[in-house]
């Protein structure tokens, strides 16, 4: 290999910088690897839980929804769920980890103590006590980028991807650690007794609020309700809703922590509704519009998994079958409030996880009856009006947060492609690329 | 010489070329296009929002042919390319003024 | 979000429903969740295994099958996997799970006490006595699923969606769920001592056989023999058959139901088997048609999977060599009979599943050498005899059932789309969609 | 059925031989089914990584590669990648494992006495004492199918497909398998002290180096530097990273034997390392060309992942922050100066496995710190020489390995296809297939 | 009997349609083309390869019609078509010899 | 003014597009067609079904020119489109009525 100068100069530079970054990392590093009693069994399914997680994002949620969008924006579309994947686990293991689940400050965040990881090791902490620290923490980095991976349907073909880069940091520290910290790490909605198995408030009513909002801040594409918009690779979008089920084991049964009964259950459950929802939603086209689509079977089972994931591990598979048929029934009448209504959501994020989010924590509030839930049909009322606390509170904080941050956005970057740009499709103006090219 | 265009169905291609084969035709070009006309498109549904497309995917076959083929051409694509339901296609016949096969160079009546 | 008056009806008339049925799962449910002695070793390893064959399905043989049709069936054929995995879901858990598993009667059928998972819960069922009884079901319930998805193989591009979903739930509970009681579930076969270490009968003969009868019944596809009818895009077909092969290590490895050295064993023994056929069909073609095709190498290997199934823990490596090239000629041998013969089992089940599905079985009776099997070639002619009594009775009780099933949907609905709809193309005529726009 | 006599006659002949050969199976084996003290958390995440790995071939590459190259040569290409998985797969369980980790001779080369995996049983081996002996081999095996499959990038779109398959046979044996012995199998290299936690000499730098071996050799493709060979399909490209990045997990966490604190901690570096290395290389090339590519992105991910491999156990997550970083810059600076040189290693295997395995090498030997390892920043210089002699020693190697090796093919076959071959595409000339059939 | 060729912007086909069928227009056919003109086309960058990619996707409408239509055809599509940006677009008039409506085998002006 | 149609293998499309533009052409559209002629087509094989494929991928250019333009044009397509070997295609020329350039409005030879 030949070394030009040019390139020399930036080698040996580079190579410099990493020196001496490397003697702080040596010098500063108190990774403590101490032994501890991990469950073999317990850690073998979080850390697989943790790569079907990620399966969600990427390929997942990248066919499920690069396919619905039209062939000049299929990669632009791909890159928003890569690059949250890619710029999230950056913020995740630098500060997110540690604003979501070190000590409680006050009930709505968490600490610095665990910027870079620091403390966070192999041995088992608080929230697990069976599986590594660095798993856990791993496992809750792949919700914190699928949250935002979810968002990016709202935006799609029409956003600047600088503008999203900055979006996505913003969002991911300032709404996703704290909405996490008040369920999961300590806040004041797990202490009020608000029951989330895995993330229906955390991941998917806070991503489908946020996703309204971007729509409404950043208008309607250009041509919205006179072109047609129709998905250019419905087969990438059966195929990505296919991996989400997939990959949604993990999201659900990886949220007991465990390898158990409690993972087996919300496994039954998470299976059932989607099955039920997918149904669902293709029944009622059938009805209403005379065919029975695939799209809609699609989206109708991805309503269902999005509904039972706050309920996965507290129901009974025949309550999991009722959580579906309304996950379908609802997100399909959502879908169409959408066309009356207006607003560009274009891949109906808002629809199908804001609604089917909030139909799932209610529907917890309903028919929890294990694992240590009680819902309003197994005797105890109160829990519904928890569910809907909780319900209100995350709206109400990602509707005025995620408003704040894209006006923030749109004051340094700007929010929009200029029109051309979206006319020529952001693949090519964002990145220069084409997705297909046929000779 | 004369270039005869036929806008047909794409199922009946290879019915239209083995019957042009036939008389004696020993080239053409196929082109895949979207026809618009009498035959109405057709509905798709996607999430909830309607589309009517109008287009339908149809073929076009370019045949250039000496001028005494003409009636011929015209005579076996017509026989061979319908359906008898709307949407069958028509036929367009121009003027060559020239043609040239590449390889030899080759002008004229000889070069189709 | 503004309730339009007439949603907002159907929204409260969905809601009081859900109330009342809410109610009735609350006061009758008895769903016990005793603790019990579970390895959490073997529960990730079926769990993740469930989620591994859910993959083989969806998606792997909607890209594996979606691949093979022509482009205006693509999504048509996709969805018949895919609603295979949802209507299967929900007849499995309601009745499918409890008619092949629960307690056997007269050999043939088991009862009804699970009906609706009644009883089924997350402490350890007789079969497994170390997972908890829920992931024993929901394994189970993956291979009812993909029996169901295969059989589509041969019904492709011509058959009514409607139809399909009626055929769906009555073969699942009418000829699947006897099927694997028969085999696993305490029925006659297995008290024979058929060997049956992962569906090579139960799943692989039976969507076969299905298959078979499915393509007299139906007829041959509008053109077939004249027309050109290749893969419309062979990389999905190839990804399929790389997601199936990924997934069959949850199928036959998992089927150990534990992760011990038995499952270690099915793993090897079915790569190598896969890899071992594939090279062999690959060979035939390159000597019989003069080129190895890519779409040949691809079915060799599933025809190297399939035959693997009912031997994986019972063979040593070195018979999962012959058992691969066994697979590679006989079923790259049953494609060239179905040219000659002229049914149009149009994505070849029968040749793949059927004959390689038989040929296996009859190979178990041959090279069985541990867990528990001895075969011909160690000293016990008698399991070769046990093995083909096993496969006749599954071609018999398959031919006959799907039969009947097929000419009681033939009445109700009717099986074949109009000449018209399959020329357009079930995309368009069945959901009103296309599959690829490139505008 | 109908048996016509000429298949009857192939079929009763086929049969014959198998009895024959399944006679001498039943009396020569001699495969021991001990018990023995396995851990069920251990060996479930052990066949999960094996079943990991294999993703990463297929479909990883698969789609990876294929979407690279120009659509004449799409299935050429993933046919590429899945006879490799074949080929290797029973090169391996015949001698290949035997070559790599059978008692050492010499330093340089395990004997043949575990050929066919005679006495390789349920039980556990040496390397891995909680897992069955087996499952360590497979686990092995997937890493041996990986490294022929890179490999490919730098030969696509003109080597001939029979020459292809003698050159994976030939290399895997007398290059991978000493290779993985000097490091892993008990030679010299290991028993110096170099580190290598997953395969970064064994498998990446192997790959890399004989990539630009095989780019050499072959010269250009037709047309190169002239004719545009934009990838074909980017979509298949990104979800291909996706599923390298996802396969991943299992690749190097997988590493550790165990599902244990230093699988989890292997983890999270893999994860981190990818995404940083992803937002570098598209921040590089944001600046020097003005867009981020999702290309780019994707190809910085890959690099990630193989900078990290030879670290994984032994570092922290801040230290794969750098490591990510470096992967970035000089395997995007590796792709320019490719262009400079101007050989045509068609997919930058050289760039991205050579140069970001040959920096990870010794990137472990800076930051390693935990798991064992000590390196250079946290007080042992000595493990930088030790780490350059391993990369040295593994570039010479294999540079003289591989050219012997395609000299041979090229005597005995030839190594290209011809111009008009070539031309045509190898989808058609070499398999009579085409990748997409749009009517 | 004329057959008007029209390269348009892609984004303009369905203005360019209702336009067409508002001046009684009953058929097209349409046709994916590439264009190279005075409209520049745009880079491509892949893996540090920079291409000029110099043909830009447009569409080709072809509009059989009578003779007496010509310059309503001509000025409509004109008009529907225009960005006034560069790249608009051509159309090219040739003269038909004879047109034939497969299914009813009508020939003509009766036939467009 | 003529309309010139080549009929080219594809990978000759840069060669032709570039001797084009050194003559002083200043447009042209492309399409990618399939051809049946003198060049046989090819075998391919799926799952144990042989089809023989008469069609060959080939690229149709389209260049309107003014009228003493056409011999030196149809001279540079032969020339750069050829390879001497079966299926270099065919060269077509046709009367062009009228041209406009729909940015601007311009017709006739100032449009092309
Ligand atoms: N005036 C026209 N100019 C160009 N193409 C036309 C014209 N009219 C019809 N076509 C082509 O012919 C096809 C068939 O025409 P259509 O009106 O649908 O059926 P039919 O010819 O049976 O009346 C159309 O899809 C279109 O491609
Ligand atoms: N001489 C020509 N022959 C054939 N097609 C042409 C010719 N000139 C232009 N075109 C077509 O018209 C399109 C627009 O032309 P261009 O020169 O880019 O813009 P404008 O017409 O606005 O000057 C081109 O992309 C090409 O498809
Ligand atoms: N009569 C024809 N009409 C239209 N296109 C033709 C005709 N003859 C040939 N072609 C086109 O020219 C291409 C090359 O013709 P072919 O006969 O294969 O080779 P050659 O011109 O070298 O004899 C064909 O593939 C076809 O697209």
């Amino acid at each position: 290999m030949i070394f030009r100068p040019r390139f020399h100069k930036l080698f040996s530079k580079t190579l410099a910088m990493f020196f001496l970054c490397g003697l702080a990392v040596g010098v500063f590093a108190q990774e403590a690897w101490a032994a501890s009693e991990i469950s073999a069994g317990d850690t073998a399914w979080i850390l697989t839980s943790s790569a079907l997680v990620l399966a969600m994002t990427a390929p997942g949620l990248v066919l499920f929804y690069g396919g619905m969008v039209r062939g000049k924006n299929v990669l632009g579309t791909m890159m928003h769920s890569f690059i949250s994947l890619c710029v999230v686990s950056v913020v995740w293991v630098l500060w997110g980890y540690s604003l979501a689940f070190s000590t409680d400050i006050g009930g709505v965040i968490g600490g610095l103590e665990w910027f870079g990881l620091n403390g966070v090791g192999p041995e088992p902490g608080q929230a697990a006590p069976t599986i590594p620290h660095l798993a856990f923490m791993v496992f809750q980095l792949m919700f914190a980028v699928i949250t935002v991976a979810l968002i990016t349907g709202s935006i799609a073909e029409r956003m600047k991807f600088g503008a999203f880069l900055l979006f996505a940091v913003l969002w991911s520290t300032f709404i996703y650690s704290p909405l996490a910290h008040w369920v999961w790490g300590g806040g004041w909605l797990g202490e009020l007794g608000a029951l989330d198995f895995a993330g229906g408030t955390v991941v998917h009513i806070s991503s489908g609020v946020a996703a309204l909002v971007c729509a409404l801040v950043l208008g309607k594409r250009h041509g919205y309700g006179k072109d047609t918009m129709a998905p250019h690779n419905l087969p990438f979008t059966v195929v990505g809703a296919c991996l989400l089920w997939f990959g949604w084991f993990g999201f659900n049964a990886g949220s007991a922590l465990a390898a158990d009964g409690i993972a087996a259950s919300a496994f039954v459950t998470t299976n059932t509704a989607a099955a039920v929802a997918a149904l669902t939603w293709m029944a009622a086209e059938w009805v209403y519009r005379g065919k029975p689509t695939v799209l809609g079977a699609a989206s109708g089972a991805v309503a269902g998994l999005v509904a039972i994931t706050p309920a996965a591990g507290f129901v009974g598979p025949m309550s999991s079958i009722l959580i579906g048929i309304g996950a379908g029934v609802f997100c399909y009448l959502a879908v169409l409030w959408k066309n009356k209504l207006g607003y560009d959501d274009a891949l109906d994020v808002l629809a199908i996880h804001g609604i089917g989010g909030t139909w799932g924590a209610i529907a917890t509030g309903l028919f929890a009856s294990v694992g240590g839930g009680t819902g309003l049909f197994f005797g105890n009322p109160g829990q519904v009006v928890t569910q809907i606390i909780a319900v209100v509170a995350t709206w109400v904080f990602v509707l005025v947060g995620t408003f704040i941050i894209l006006k923030i956005v749109d004051g340094i970057i700007g929010l929009r492609v200029t029109k051309e740009d979206e006319v020529l499709g952001l693949d090519l103006s964002q990145h220069n690329e084409r997705g297909y090219i046929s000779s | 010489m004369k270039l005869i265009e036929a806008i047909i169905k794409p199922f009946k291609l290879d019915e239209v070329k083995d019957a042009l084969i036939e008389i004696g035709v020993q080239g053409m070009t196929v082109t895949e296009v979207k026809g618009f006309g009498r035959q109405k498109g057709h509905k798709e549904t996607y999430r909830g929002t309607e589309y009517q497309i109008d287009f339908v995917p149809k073929i076009k076959i370019e045949v250039a042919i000496p001028d005494n083929l003409e009636q011929k051409v015209i005579e076996t694509v017509s026989r061979a390319a319908k359906t008898g339901s709307i949407g069958d296609g028509k036929i367009f016949v121009c003027d060559l003024g020239s043609v040239v096969r590449i390889r030899t160079g080759e002008t004229g009546e000889c070069a189709v």
